[in-house]
């Protein structure tokens, strides 16, 4: 038969990754990716697996073991007119080039009164659920959430982790991208011919009129599995995935709860000052009056993430407890 | 221990009082330890130990050489890469089988895994995840020793890829400053993951570099537990004498990928081959063959000897119980009351 | 005349520090002061000047710049029995130790199933509004009250200046104590024979019952300006100090809202994720049914806090700001 | 340059076309710096200029010297005391006086004060206020170069103490390991702030400590304005034919507090006295005199010269505007549209 469509051949949420660094470094000589064996390994995860060969040793560089200097130096030629992408392998090694990003990235802009853009993407791994334990299991998006000055992206589906990047590169500030070390497997067909996605906005994955689940990255499947075990019981939740975790897109999170009157935050983070406080303080602020029941949040229990499994599972946001929050968010 | 038990120990050949070849507790030590990952291998498989999983199979001579230098005053910091370390160090192999089963009867209580092993009593300090970042930790140690005035040392290792981080700088530096008791020990396996040491390093002669920082620095070869023995006891004893720390680049290999979740393909597998020539094990069973101190009814006897202790091990691993999930916050402070 | 007390005589927050770190280091031979020019410079903003002839160069420890190390060193004399004050010179500096902080002070009790106990006490430096510019003016409070495993203190008040040092070095576990760099020449007298302070409970400045204005540090002063001029119209305004960043005094802050049905959170620190969020939203989730308008912030702009005296200023929280907020509140 | 005329320089007894003796404008360049922050001392104690200011009088010969071994390509990054080095890179002494006084004509808008300055036209990236922040940064900027096969090499400031930081150690082993076009400028004044470098660094030779990440480095004298002209050229030169790093120590001394906030209770007024006696300034006044090269006019012609300028930039720079409050969030992210 003709005129049919080929079916998309099924990806993975790494290849997907993978293909947007190969086009970003095939469209533009100024992109180059560095970081700790991005290269003869393929990156810790295998996302650049395969793009040394394809690009050679100067556009895909291993770093020592020195996150700063990397970081610092993928700060330095961005300011000098490349686009580097930095991987820091995951977020929990992150917070030794932390002094390079907030008070270089983030700042030099506004300190040099604009004359100092940094064009510079860095994307590190983040989360749990693995059963790494409390030193390779953090989830700081809301740390950098914190910091003006740059733009924070967490893909959570397929199409953003292939149509996240270039948007990204073409920022002429800083953007961090959170990749949840659970979603690398994910695999699903990748609808032809999606565009760069707008970095702006939120995304409704599931529209619902009860209560919004509103998470983003690595808990968005738990919140959609929690959506279709409410509706089976008749509560029909809208899940909200937040993709751009700095700035937040107020006018889809308050419109969401406007319609919904009810509101839950599912977050990896731990709950105090995270990331899950500002989506509950600015709801509250901008929607009080919509609001039929206090903000919920399903966090991380405030621990350091421990090894054994059962205890590792009790300390993550489950849809066990999203669904819980939800049915007492409806009362 | 006196400079003549020292010199005796060096030539190796010395009988203990029940007439045994003193070589064979560092053969056992390494057997122990390489069987004792073998097992680990299968309860990866299926699917017991789970997260990270880091083997040393081919760098037992650095544990158990470097760990008679030690005595139980001694600290032990160390990485991820440390079931060698703990089980030299004297945790019983059914309590670090216990912890990776994710056990309460773990020597974590099953809160730390593969990478965080933890025994206070034989003061040993874990079990760090984070690159060098045991490091700063072990100055500490250190130098609450040299504050007091005890005799104690402590014994940090690490890899060759943290030489690069900034910690290592920052720690190296404050030792030397400080003369602080602290052994260091740089187990240069020649890979950091998957990058090879000339890519990791401007100047790969790691000894050099600590000696850049003012401390005594010296390479040895990490396949020959007599000479890494020999190398740490006259280290440890310098560092006790107050020469301050003292940094030892034991050249070795790992013959397994770094992680289990590592396809292991950056390595050429004719140079794998090569180092395996050079296996500690086989190496140090050579030479007492070679000299008389060992037959094959004395190693089947020490095979057989691990296998039922590892046996029984992993038997009593698996009996230990979960921690219930009412626990999971504790230990994130110390309870009023409880001793701190 | 005889039988007449002697009158106290004034001190400033810096020799109230001083004088507790005496006080600790002359009763308990465990502790030890260690920190960048602590000794013969006499601590960076003098807090230290003199303790070093007094104690001696063993237990008043110049360090090289290096935040990591010396951070580092003191969990690993913690972890040995001493009872470590480290001096970060200031929490600007304190990222490029953020990792020993977090993945090692705060995680290796857990981690180790509670056999290695950190004894550690750090104090820092914190805030703006001296026209230091973007990479010296940092309130980072929030990402530290974020962590759990370590307890938060901000001392506002002679008073605690003296006397949260005691209780902080009998904490078994670590302590970070944040000073805000407006305070050290603040004087006053101290109540003669006042104790320790409980570090679980924060403390009404001033009692007042149309709205509740809750703050801590370098704020405090502010907040009680603005009730002042809050008063001169009419609104009662009640002011509380937090003292401890983690954990929070639920009960006392809920208490207020609930008799004020108004909250204002005043904080230095960036809006978004900060601090400032976790209030407005405990307050919320805990007072819902309680609250007569949406908790208010009044927080740093996000910006890179500037060198130039008006923009400092206005990217501050000021008393006029406090003052506005307090009024949207009530109405 | 060519070899010859850098032959020359190190004589340092050329006559530049017009006649006039080289030095002369050596001497220009340290008497404008001196001069300069003389003035910072008056406008911060007429509370004009506020925050935190870090003069650099005693080691003017570093920035001057350095300098002129710099082209326009070349980039430039450095500490929070670097007037010295802003002023000889050819920022106009109004825009940094403006800066200090917060106005929007200054050179970072008013935004960045004494420890921020920035020039980007001059490839003048900074005025880092973290010790040893600028390092990766400057090595950043080096790689871009070097990926772009760019003649340009970039030249970072950054003082003893800042050794002692892991971004130290970090930034020059990757330097080192990818060859990069950076010259190292470490100007050693014996002190990070109150601290002497031997309490600070257990090896305080800091050349020693750089050659041990296997580039080279010189200890050169910091007081000799013409040393450092001669030991820059000849390192800029090595580094710009793709030698690598480059590391120069330039031993100096502040003669003035760590800042303005500091009593400076720590250093022995003797010591400063006797540090006093090399002052860069009069060191090459008396050789110039010494050979004719100058004369009490020409020393009064160029002070005039020098305090006339200045007076025109104070003037000129108290006249500038303030940033409008409504501006307080500008240039936080680029705004839409504006090139990046
Ligand atoms: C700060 C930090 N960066 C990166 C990692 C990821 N990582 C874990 S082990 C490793 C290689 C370390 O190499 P080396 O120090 O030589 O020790 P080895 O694994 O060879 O024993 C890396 C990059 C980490 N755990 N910590
Ligand atoms: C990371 C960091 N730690 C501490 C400080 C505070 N501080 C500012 S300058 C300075 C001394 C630096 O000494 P050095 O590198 O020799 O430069 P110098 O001031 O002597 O020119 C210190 C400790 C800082 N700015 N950054
Ligand atoms: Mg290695
Ligand atoms: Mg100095």
């Amino acid at each position: 038969m003709t005129g049919v469509k080929a079916e998309p051949k099924p990806v993975t949420y790494r290849e997907a990754l993978r293909e947007a660094m190969r086009e970003a470094l095939a469209d533009d000589e100024r992109v180059f990716l560095m970081g700790e064996d991005v290269g003869r390994y393929g990156g810790a995860f295998g996302v650049s697996l395969g793009l040394l060969d394809e690009f050679g040793p100067d556009r895909i560089r291993d770093t020592p073991l020195s996150e700063s200097a990397f970081v610092g130096a993928g700060i330095g030629a961005a300011i000098a007119g490349l686009r580097p992408i930095v991987e820091v392998m995951t977020v929990n090694f992150s917070l030794l080039a932390l002094d390079q990003i907030l008070n270089n990235a983030a700042t030099l802009l506004h300190m040099s009164g604009g004359q100092v853009a940094v064009p510079l993407v860095i994307r590190m791994t983040t989360g749990a659920g693995r059963q790494l334990a409390a030193q390779h299991s953090h989830s700081l998006e809301g740390w950098y959430a914190h910091i003006p000055g740059i733009r924070v992206l967490a893909p959570a589906t397929l199409e953003d982790a292939r149509h996240m990047l270039a948007p990204a590169l073409a920022d002429p500030d800083p953007v961090v991208i959170f990749e949840h070390g659970s979603l690398y497997n994910v695999s699903g067909t990748l609808p032809p011919g999606a565009g760069p996605v707008d970095l702006d906005s939120a995304a409704v994955r599931r529209p619902g009129s009860d209560v919004s689940l509103i998470t983003y990255g690595g808990s968005l499947g738990k919140a959609l599995d929690a959506a279709d075990r409410l509706a089976a019981d008749g509560v029909d939740a809208e899940v909200i995935d937040l993709r751009t975790l700095r700035p937040l897109d107020d006018a889809t999170i308050l419109g969401s709860v406007a319609r919904t009157h009810r509101a839950v935050v599912v977050d990896e983070g731990w709950r105090t000052a995270g990331l899950s406080a500002e989506l509950a303080a600015r709801i509250t602020e901008q929607g009080f009056y919509d609001l039929d029941a206090p903000v919920e949040r399903v966090c991380a229990a405030e621990v350091p993430v421990p090894y054994a499994r059962q205890l590792e599972e009790a300390a993550l946001p489950q849809a066990d407890g999203i669904v819980a929050a939800a049915r007492r968010a409806v009362g | 221990m006196t400079r003549r038990t020292a010199a005796n120990a060096r030539r190796g050949r010395t009988r203990a009082a029940d007439g045994t070849d003193p070589r064979l507790d560092l053969l056992r030590g390494m057997l122990r330890i390489r069987r004792f990952e073998e097992r680990c291998v299968e309860l990866y498989s299926s699917g017991e130990i789970r997260g990270f999983v880091h083997l040393c199979i081919g760098e037992e001579a650095v544990s158990v050489g470097v760990n008679r230098a030690l005595t139980p005053d001694d600290d032990v910091v160390t990485t991820y890469r440390e079931h060698g370390h703990a089980l030299a160090r004297g945790i019983p192999a059914e309590a670090v089988f216990a912890e990776m089963l994710g056990r309460v009867t773990g020597c974590s209580r099953g809160r730390g895994g593969s990478m965080h092993l933890f025994d206070v009593g034989r003061r040993f300090y874990g079990g760090h995840g984070i690159v060098a970042g045991g490091l700063p930790v072990a100055a500490g140690l250190a130098l609450a020793g040299r504050m007091r005035g005890e005799p104690r040392l402590t014994c940090c290792f690490f890899g060759d890829g943290a030489l690069a981080e900034g910690e290592f700088h920052e720690t190296a530096n404050l030792a030397a400053l400080w003369d602080l008791p602290l052994l260091l020990i740089c187990e240069n396996n020649l890979y950091a993951m998957g990058t090879p040491i000339a890519r990791e390093h401007a100047q790969i002669d790691l000894a050099a570099r600590a000696a850049s920082y003012g401390m005594v620095a010296w390479a040895v070869d990490g396949m020959d537990v007599l000479a890494v023995e020999r190398a740490a006891r006259r280290a440890a004893q310098a560092v006790r004498e107050g020469g301050g720390p003292y940094f030892l680049e034991l050249r070795t290999y790992r013959f397994r990928a770094h992680s289990m979740y590592d396809p292991d393909l950056y390595r050429d597998k004719a140079e794998i081959e090569r180092w395996k020539e050079r296996d500690p094990i086989t190496f140090l069973c050579d030479r007492m063959r070679a000299d008389g101190g060992l037959d094959e009814d004395g190693l089947r006897g020490v095979e057989k000897e691990v296998a039922e202790e590892l046996d029984r091990a992993v038997e009593e691993a698996r009996k230990g119980g979960l921690e219930p999930v009412e626990e999971l916050l504790r230990f994130v402070r110390t309870p009023a009351g409880e001793p701190s």
